[in-house]
């Protein structure tokens, strides 16, 4: 199998915009989940509500497509249920950490056994763009037109705090590191979270100065930065800019872990 | 539960909040197991999402509400029946549920047993609403050696997962057993995919969520009738059919009657029908008059409310007097 | 093996322009029949995967196909000594 | 024959474990139905704490008390909400030394948590000493019923020391008159 077989071919093309990440990140996990040479029958695919949440729907296995913030519950009573199932959750930043906020640093402290991916595009991508709890500070949105004033929140260091047992971030630019860090997550018991920037170039890109998608990827390659340098400098007495998106590895441990096969 | 379930085999989670629970319950009941959660007041409104949720995927499931005096908080050690309409139309949009209520611990036992069984014989969420007398009440029950278990009817292959057949309910298409199915929240085709701005394929689920329930009313309606040839009839479901059942015991007065129902929805309209002389309904209820409302759709005869809330339950004294006026002297 | 553009799939989002080492991905001109710009493949047969997969037994670079998000991008098997339809000028 | 036993004090003594092994006691063993009903609030420890226990041959239709014809009461504040209004024909199981009012009715003094702290050094069975001396003065569930119920009922390295509160309370009042 090669990951475009995982697709339910006769769904696409599927509903995400032009230059809309979320399809690179399915594409990332999928890949990921083919390496491995799993079932098709055994994984289940669940989701929230939002744009990233539309994925399920386009991946060939059973497949949950939940309420608004609730992927992580539904997630964890199937695979408590079932822990011989592979059950991945796909995310976004709004259904994960806004309304899903408590949900997702219970599922982190339980650290059961699933993948989450969760594709932070940095707004409400779905319903017409407005601020999320990841909008960075002055980014424009249709409900932060001056700008956002609220601090943005870090998810990775949310979910290492929380206690899951993988946490990592990636953008859309690295493909490759990314099926990496999925195809780590999948195979790590416990809680692996996989935090990727994705663009949006329908309802971000387009009020925050990037005219072409091929522009906010090139922000995501020149504005990301290795975790393990930015902490290098900032050793060394130096400055990460502001708005650096450290990417690479926050965490990789061995945690007791719920729905766990024995 | 907590103690009682890991040693029969079964998995408990205490999850952060009721909506994570009922979420949680969902998600296990796709894996194909038997799940159920509880909850009082404040806890059964935070369900309501997902209780769409599991009525729209077709999701069996059995929810437990022991109720309490409400609004909001309320009275949290107090008993109510408040929730009844609550549990029918809580959630948004058009459908149909069952619900179970029961009188005593015995049926409390039993009824649970019966709303899993209807949960995956109908793929709708059942309650069993309670309320804190009987939640809270200890007495002598009986449990038998085993209880009838039906099964899911599994889906056939090569059927789509949401086609269903002359009684409306689709086969259930188990997780990990290659079904590969999608279940989602929004308006699906029989493929299980979202087909959201189609009139007829709205119309059409709905329609049959709503018909695979209601269209069945008479045959699962569960109910007892005593003194079928009695004027005065009281109407009862939970703990007020108690104080109904003291009253007939203590004074056997043929044109009294009693009607108690164990399944208080899809409401068994028939079963007003088993009274031909009736001349007057009353309805206790621990509330406003939720059911009383309920029976006047169905019947001519005259409906008299008999509220009570603040957490007492109705004497027998008092549902003797209410009776006594309505008989002729 | 032969490297195709899905036109039933791509969006026309460019992306593929960006990753290629290449540079076989070329933005596009001509609308096609769903409305959409699709990259134009310039000379494809000089991408590494179409030549050295079939040696490597996996798919090599890779990178357009994994940014795709329409999943538009593929390599179509070619049969040996394929026919090429001509039409001569005269 | 339907007797109602309604017990009361303060949260904390065991006055629900006690209604449940009254009503346990009556239905595993003596064969009879029994409902168990209770009140309190939302503190788990502290406040006037009641439950009740209704005994009877024939199947329990309204669950609730109305008229109870046997109280134990072991707090002050417990009476008060609950033991003053007691008909004169009940009989009230009464911890001496915890209540100092008496009600109208007959009443049998029991000094429970004094004698549980000093004979048996545990007060924590006070309530299992008055179940003892509540059984031994109605009759209301049989001697053999009790014993099981509590032995059922409470912790596993318990049992000896509660069978002992239980022969104890049977002690305190045996000889006075029956009720």
């Amino acid at each position: 199998m090669t990951f475009l077989e995982w697709f339910r071919a006769d769904r696409l093309p599927h509903i995400y915009c032009t230059g809309c990440g979320n399809g690179t990140v399915i594409n990332c996990t999928l890949s990921a989940v083919d390496e491995l040479g799993w079932d098709p029958d055994r994984c289940v695919f669940i989701s929230g509500i939002g744009c990233s949440s539309r994925a399920p729907g386009y991946i060939i296995t059973d497949s949950l497509h939940t309420t608004h913030g609730r992927a992580l519950a539904f997630a964890t009573g199937v695979k408590m249920a079932d822990p011989t199932l592979h059950v991945v959750v796909f995310t976004g930043d709004g259904d994960l950490a806004a309304i899903g906020g408590n949900h997702f640093i219970h599922a982190c402290r339980r650290n059961i056994d699933l993948t989450v991916v969760c594709m932070n595009n940095q707004i409400y991508g779905m319903t017409g763009g407005q601020g999320s709890p990841t909008t960075p500070v002055g980014g424009i949105s249709t409900t932060t037109p001056y700008g956002s004033a609220e601090p943005a929140f870090d998810l990775c260091a949310l979910a290492v705090a929380a206690g899951a047992n993988y946490v990592t971030r990636w953008t859309t630019y690295h493909v490759k590191e990314l099926t990496k860090a999925v195809h780590a997550g999948l195979t790590h018991p416990g809680l692996s979270f996989i935090e990727v920037f994705v663009q949006c170039p329908t309802n971000y890109g387009r009020r925050n100065r990037f005219k072409q998608v091929s522009d906010q990827i090139e922000f995501l390659k020149t504005h990301s930065m290795i975790r393990q340098k930015a902490e290098r400098i900032r050793g060394e007495g130096g400055q990460v800019k502001d708005g650096t998106i450290e990417i690479g590895e926050f965490v990789k441990r061995s945690r007791p872990a719920m729905g766990v096969v024995k | 539960m907590a103690v009682k379930l890991p040693k029969a085999g079964g998995t408990f989670i205490q999850m952060e909040d009721e909506i994570a629970g009922i979420a949680a319950v969902i998600g296990a009941s796709w894996t194909g197991m038997r799940a159920m959660t509880a909850t009082s007041g404040p806890g059964f409104s935070l369900m309501m999402e997902n209780i769409g949720f599991a009525i729209m995927t077709e999701t069996p499931c059995v929810i437990v509400n022991i109720q309490r005096g409400g609004p909001s908080t309320g009275q949290p050690t107090m008993a109510a029946q408040g929730d009844m309409l609550q549990c029918r139309f809580g959630s948004h949009g058009d459908y149909s549920i069952i619900a179970l209520s029961p009188a005593s611990v015995q049926e409390m036992y039993d009824l649970t047993a019966k709303a899993f069984d209807l949960a995956d014989r109908f793929r709708v969420p059942v309650f069993l609403m309670a309320d804190e007398i009987i939640g809270h009440m200890r007495e002598r029950i009986e449990i038998p050696d085993a209880v009838p278990h039906g099964e899911r009817r599994a889906a056939d292959r090569g059927v789509l997962p949401f086609a269903a057949g002359p009684d409306d309910i689709p086969g259930f298409t188990t997780f990990g057993k290659g079904y590969r199915v999608h279940v989602t929240g929004l308006t699906h085709d029989e493929r299980g995919y979202p087909a959201t701005t189609s009139p007829k394929i709205h119309e059409d689920l709905v329609m049959r969520l709503v018909r695979k329930v209601e269209d069945r009313r008479h045959e699962i309606a569960d109910y007892e009738v005593v003194n079928p040839d009695a004027e005065v009839i009281f109407v009862t479901y939970g703990a007020p059919a108690r104080s109904v059942s003291q009253v007939l015991h203590d004074d056997a007065d043929p044109r009294i009657g009693h009607l108690r129902l164990r399944l208080v929805w899809p409401f068994p309209d028939s079963a007003i029908r088993s009274f031909p002389d009736a001349k007057v309904f009353l309805v206790p209820e621990l509330n406003l008059g939720q059911i009383a409302r309920e029976i006047e759709r169905h019947t001519t005869v005259e409906v008299r409310s008999l509220p009570k809330i603040g957490g007492d339950l109705h004497t027998p004294r008092e549902l003797a007097e209410a009776s006594g006026r309505c008989i002729a002297p | 093996m032969k490297l195709v553009i899905d036109e039933g799939r791509c969006k026309g989002c460019n992306l593929c322009t960006m990753v290629c080492p290449y540079r076989i991905f070329q933005p596009g001109t001509i609308l096609n029949r769903r409305g959409i710009v699709v990259p134009v493949l310039d000379r494809p047969e000089r991408c590494t995967n179409c030549r050295l997969q079939k040696l490597h037994g996996r798919t090599l670079c890779g990178m357009c196909q994994m940014i795709c998000p329409d999943q538009a991008v593929r390599w179509d098997e070619e049969r040996l000594f394929e026919r090429h339809r001509m039409a001569i000028e005269f | 024959m339907r007797h109602e036993v309604r017990f009361s004090g303060f949260g904390g003594q065991g006055i629900i474990l006690a209604a449940v092994i009254l009503g346990r006691g009556a239905v595993m063993y003596d064969g009879k139905y029994a409902v168990q009903t209770q009140v309190y609030g939302p503190e788990a420890r502290g406040g006037a704490s009641m439950s009740a226990v209704i005994i009877d041959d024939d199947p329990i239709l309204y669950p609730k008390v109305t008229a109870p014809d046997i109280y134990v009461i072991m707090s002050q504040e417990g009476f008060e909400k609950y033991g003053v209004t007691a008909a004169p024909g009940a009989v009230m199981l009464i911890d001496s030394d915890l209540v100092h009012s008496r009600p109208g009715c007959r009443y049998i003094e029991v000094p429970a948590t004094r004698e549980a702290k000093d004979v048996l050094k545990r007060e924590i069975v006070a309530n299992i000493i008055m179940l003892g001396a509540l059984v031994e003065a109605t009759g209301v569930v049989t001697q053999g019923a009790i014993e099981k119920a509590v032995l059922d009922s409470v912790p596993k390295g318990t049992e000896a020391l509660n069978t002992k509160a239980l022969q104890h309370g049977g002690g305190l009042v045996r000889g006075r008159d029956k009720g």
